[in-house]
């Protein structure tokens, strides 16, 4: 579905951090969210989720955005992983809160077949606080991937990751992507990975940004981190950022 | 669960068989574990009330409060209690009536050698309930010795128990305490410095709800039956009534040998000049803001 | 086991504790633990099952009652604020009042019998239990709330997969000062329209100055309400397993 | 503001509510608010005053007293394993002990006079202080001592920079509970050696039958603990700023 | 301080997690420790500063490592903030604690300094609950910095900062080192991280790896971003630590 946000304006405490930001997403697209520590890109995803209060239009195709009545899915920056839930149990659960039953066979398949490929699948009984950083990132990952959303919002979701652990999930993204692509937010301080992952760039700064396209957008992504222009553009992009984020 | 009145049916059958019959009055009657209960429950269980049809229930108070609430909410048709409490039933609005007097008493209870007298009461502390019956009693014997209250420190002690271990332990000098307290504290080595009569001074009452007061018929075939247990009480002796006096009035067994039962009398009605000191002295003391009339509270 | 012997040897510095403040009292008031002892054969001859037997009966019910009224009145104040703010000064406006001035409404609405000694103790534990789940329900943290309401959870996947179980143990704290209270409370509520019930028989020996009868029936007391603490021990090391790291 | 309108609707919520009872009931036992309230001018003829200031003397001492001996002893039992295995059980064996029973061994120590009843007040509260921090410490999360711990910090720091903020809403919650339990209890505590204090003022007016009085006795009882239980809340908005979001 | 550790083993739960691993970082030298997510990378940390009962042999030159006796400092991963005290006051604590003191002036100073550099001193009031992820993280990196430990071990420090940020923090960690050069463990994910700060690289993995030394490490700290060898490096790293975590 395609994702439309128009003058969005979100307040932390008394302090103004979205200012009248303005974007889209086409349906089925990627959008790599970069920008400064602080600058309001995990408030972007409150906002948008109705977690937070805010003003602005935000629609995904024509109706506007409700938790209850589309389907959302998140991976925070701090995972969000309840306690009292094991592994299995926290990677099912917004499935099944989001169809209000439980889950039938092919989705508890779904749900093994996804934690086996994230290498979670023997931790499937244990509780998150047993569990390390990594292994945590992993579970929130499987959360939202075992779930069929119409939008998906990646909150820094590979940071913990090592890079053999994410390449996998990367490929994991991938192939779930293909199998049913879906509207994706992707933020991250990975530039490498917004260039790998992304279709469109999107640099939120002081509150506000302009989408741009991402220069390797037409290499499909399975071939993107393999393709020559790859680390030329890391490059690049990192000086661009460096340039707009000093002061 | 197993109702508890069956519990105690079983428990008493080894006197006697209860009749089946059902009966034409059912009364809800409120007790006090002292002497002057007796013989309500010795017409209980030597089947007296069933004999004038009457089917009564007799309910065990620990403590006055706990009684009154019963008798202001309304849950009882008659209750062990004394004049000056009634003074606070018609403070109350209750008007309830005196069915008639019982034989209880008051003593002034003291564990010091040296308080032998009334009179040496003087200056001492006196562990009581301010504004009730005991001290009305306590006020006439000082009025007696030509003192009164202000001659004595009362000190308020509700917990009937945490009074007499106060006067054993001589942390008070003296209270005032009814039977069988007071059979407990002498046993204790307390001595009783002076004790009302339980015929000729009569505080302690039957008094009955409104309701029943009006069913003459009813009080006459109860005061039937009470004096019918007056006289068996008073044919035979204490320990004829020992679950009595070990299970409802509290006597430890270990006294029983010792209680000597009063005279009890036939139902009577309390002598006017009792109820016009009593109702003056609820006055003084504040429980009732008027003073009230002896006529007002004697059955119809 | 280790928590056994450690218990056990409580059991007995409690006892030497006793023991030793009774000789020091060296008084009747308070006898030793051994004249305590000696009197526990007289207690079956006061059929101190039946009184036990009542006592729980009364205690049961009205934790029930206060447990089932309490406890979600204590999560709404919190998770229905518009709720909570006409009924948050209600509990702070009625919790401290003397409940016992109400008996005479309470014989009133109940009579004499066992209900009117549940309704008794029911109020006297229930707001314990509003204010200490209320306070743990505050507790909880509003990041876990947040991916449930994001997958769109209504108002009862909220409760049972956030505040039910991150508030548990503060229901469990509840239920346990409850039970504490309700257990204390027994000695005046057992003391009217009744002949059984430990309470009943504590204060009947008390008014019988037969301390060595009245201490042991405090220490049949005792050792139900432990038996009653260790159960709900028991339930939360399992609910709360989560928890161990 | 909006919280002072909920307050006054509740307010007048509760006595629309205690009217309607009072019809329905329709006895003197329970008499409508407009009786109760026509009887406040007699409170000062009673010296209302200063049997507030003796009952507030004895909840103040009585709530220091538990919460100087509670809360340390409920954050040991946690923090100092060793010592709270033997004190656990302690707790759990003394808490339900009705304290009524103890009286006459309280009046022995302590006389009749003022130190009995706070003797008896603290010793009611003190124990649901115990558990109730003691849970409350429990619930500390280990993670928070990792830091401290790193850096060398003793046991004092450890206390004062985790264990103590990270329990104070537990704290607050056991003194709420403490607060309400004493009050509650002032009726029979204040019915010995003393003709002052509000629970003498409702027992000795209940003793008389006069209901308008002694409610309006039980009204101003109720005005007090919600003053002190609004102090309590804004000690726990100042202390607990950290948690709002 | 020379950091020796002999034969250190730890378990977590039953699962045995640190095998008998010895290894021995010189004064002043700064280890990158690598592995697959779930291998141990925290538990080496907390066995070292005894958060966990541990079996072997740790000593800092030729004192058992004892955070009472010696002045360690860590940047968890989970950053560790408490959530009761300011982030000038979290910045502040461990200093005052390991000297069982108030700051002096020139702490004070000292403190404030770090946390301007890293671009969190106008948030110096705040409660850590009102701070972004990123934030959260640079008071910890702050909090360390401001200490003068005698080991200092950061558990992917800089995880959650910006490329603009993480360059800056990369800066001040230099140049505080450059200062007063202190023995460090630096668990990292990021190849290019552990070649740009390590002297020497432990992979970690199955509870056990060997200290091999970073074939950058002659090049000064300042300049070894700029080596024209720096990104070849990494892509070696990269295959070899793939070749190595792919069983
Ligand atoms: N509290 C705990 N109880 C039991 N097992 C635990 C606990 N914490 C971690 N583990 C397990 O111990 C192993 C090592 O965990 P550790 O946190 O040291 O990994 P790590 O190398 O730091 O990984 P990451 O890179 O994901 O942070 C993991 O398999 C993890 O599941
Ligand atoms: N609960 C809160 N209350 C007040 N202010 C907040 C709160 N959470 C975040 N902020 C502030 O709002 C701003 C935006 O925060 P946000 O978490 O959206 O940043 P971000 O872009 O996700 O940063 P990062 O990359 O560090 O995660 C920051 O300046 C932060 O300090
Ligand atoms: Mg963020
Ligand atoms: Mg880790």
């Amino acid at each position: 579905m395609k994702l439309t946000v128009a003058g969005l304006t979100a307040v932390r405490g008394d302090q103004p951090v979205l200012a009248d930001l303005s974007f889209a997403v086409p349906d089925r697209g990627i959008l790599a969210v970069l920008g400064p520590s602080g600058t309001g890109k995990t408030t972007l995803i409150d906002a948008l989720t109705r977690q937070l209060p805010s003003t602005g239009d935000c629609r995904l195709d024509d109706a506007p955005i409700d938790p209850r009545h589309q389907h959302l899915a998140v991976v925070p920056q701090d995972y969000g992983l309840l306690p009292w839930r094991t592994v299995a149990q926290n990677v099912a659960l917004p499935l099944k809160v989001s169809q209000h039953h439980r889950l039938d066979a092919a989705q508890h398949q779904a749900v093994a077949q996804v934690m086996a490929a994230l290498g979670i699948a023997e931790l499937a009984k244990r509780y998150p606080n047993r569990l390390s950083g990594g292994q945590q990132q992993r579970v929130a990952l499987a959360r939202a991937f075992a779930q069929a959303p119409d939008l998906l919002m990646l909150d820094e979701a590979f940071s913990a990751l090592d890079p053999v652990v994410k390449a996998r999930a990367y490929q994991l993204f991938i192939s779930q992507w293909q199998a049913r692509p879906v509207t994706t937010l992707l933020i991250t301080h990975d530039l490498e990975e917004a260039l790998a992952l992304g279709d469109a760039l999107l640099i939120l700064h002081h509150g506000q940004g302009q989408v741009q396209a991402n220069p390797l957008a037409k290499v499909p992504l399975t071939t993107r981190r393999e393709d020559a222009r790859y680390y030329p553009a890391v490059a690049a992009l990192r000086q661009e950022v460096e340039a707009s984020w000093q002061e | 669960a197993p109702k508890e009145i069956r519990l105690k049916e079983s428990a008493a059958k080894s006197s006697k068989t209860t009749k089946t019959a059902t009966k034409d009055v059912t009364l809800n009657l409120g007790t006090m574990s002292a002497p002057e209960s007796i013989p309500l429950y010795v017409a209980k269980e030597k089947g007296y009330f069933e004999d004038q049809h009457l089917n009564v229930t007799l309910q065990n108070f620990k403590s006055p409060k706990d009684r009154d609430a019963a008798v202001a909410s309304g849950q009882l048709d008659g209750a062990v209690s004394d004049v000056v409490t009634l003074a606070a039933y018609e403070n109350g609005k209750l008007g309830w009536k005196i069915a008639t007097g019982l034989n209880g008493s008051f003593g002034i209870v003291s564990n010091q050698p040296a308080i032998k007298t009334v009179a040496d009461l003087r200056g001492k502390t006196i562990a009581t309930m301010p504004h009730q019956t005991p001290t009305f009693y306590l006020d006439q014997e000082l009025a007696k010795v030509g003192m009164s209250e202000k001659d004595v420190k009362i000190t308020e002690v509700a917990q009937v128990p945490a009074r007499i271990q106060l006067t054993l332990d001589r942390k008070i000098d003296a209270m005032i305490v009814p039977d069988p307290f007071m059979a407990i504290a002498k046993s204790k080595g307390a001595h009783v410095v002076a004790q009302s009569d339980p015929v000729a001074y009569q505080t302690t009452i039957l008094a009955v709800a409104p309701k029943l007061a009006k069913q003459k018929a009813v009080t006459k075939r109860l005061l039937a039956a009470y004096n019918q247990a007056v006289k068996t009480l008073n044919a035979g002796k204490a320990s004829d009534f020992e679950a009595i006096l070990t299970k409802d009035i509290g006597y430890p067994a270990a006294l029983v040998p010792k209680v000597k039962l009063v005279h009890y009398t036939q139902a009577h009605a309390v002598k006017t000049s009792v109820l016009k000191a009593a109702f003056a002295y609820a006055k003084a003391e504040g429980v009732t803001t008027t003073t009230l009339d002896p006529a007002n509270v004697a059955l119809p | 086991m280790a928590r056994v012997t450690k218990t056990l040897g409580a059991l007995l510095a409690l006892n030497l504790l006793w023991w030793l403040a009774a000789v020091l009292v060296g008084k009747p008031v308070l006898p030793t633990p051994l004249t305590v002892y000696a009197a526990f054969p007289q207690l079956l001859a006061h059929q101190i099952g039946w009184h036990l037997y009542f006592s729980l009966y009364r205690l049961g019910w009205s934790l029930v009652w206060s447990a089932v009224i309490g406890i979600p009145l204590g999560i709404l104040i919190v998770r229905a604020p518009r709720f909570g703010a006409w009924v948050d000064p209600v509990v702070y406006l009625t919790y401290p009042l003397p409940k016992i001035a109400l008996l005479p409404v309470v014989m009133l609405l109940a009579g004499l019998g066992d209900s009117a000694k549940i309704i008794m103790i029911t109020m006297i534990t229930v707001f314990q239990i509003i204010i200490s789940v209320r306070d743990a329900v505050r507790q909880v943290p509003a990041g876990v709330y947040k991916q449930l309401r994001v997958a769109g959870a209504n108002r009862w996947e909220l409760f049972r997969d956030a505040t039910w179980p991150a508030s548990l143990a503060g229901v469990l704290t509840a239920l346990r000062l409850a039970l504490g209270t309700a257990i204390a409370t027994l000695f005046f509520t057992e003391v009217y329209g009744t002949s059984y019930g430990l309470g009943y028989f504590i204060m009947d020996e008390w008014n019988r100055l037969d301390y060595p009868l009245m201490y042991a029936g405090i220490v049949v007391l005792a050792a139900v309400a432990f038996a009653l603490f260790a159960v709900l021990n028991a339930v939360e090391r399992r609910v709360l397993r989560w928890q161990q790291v």
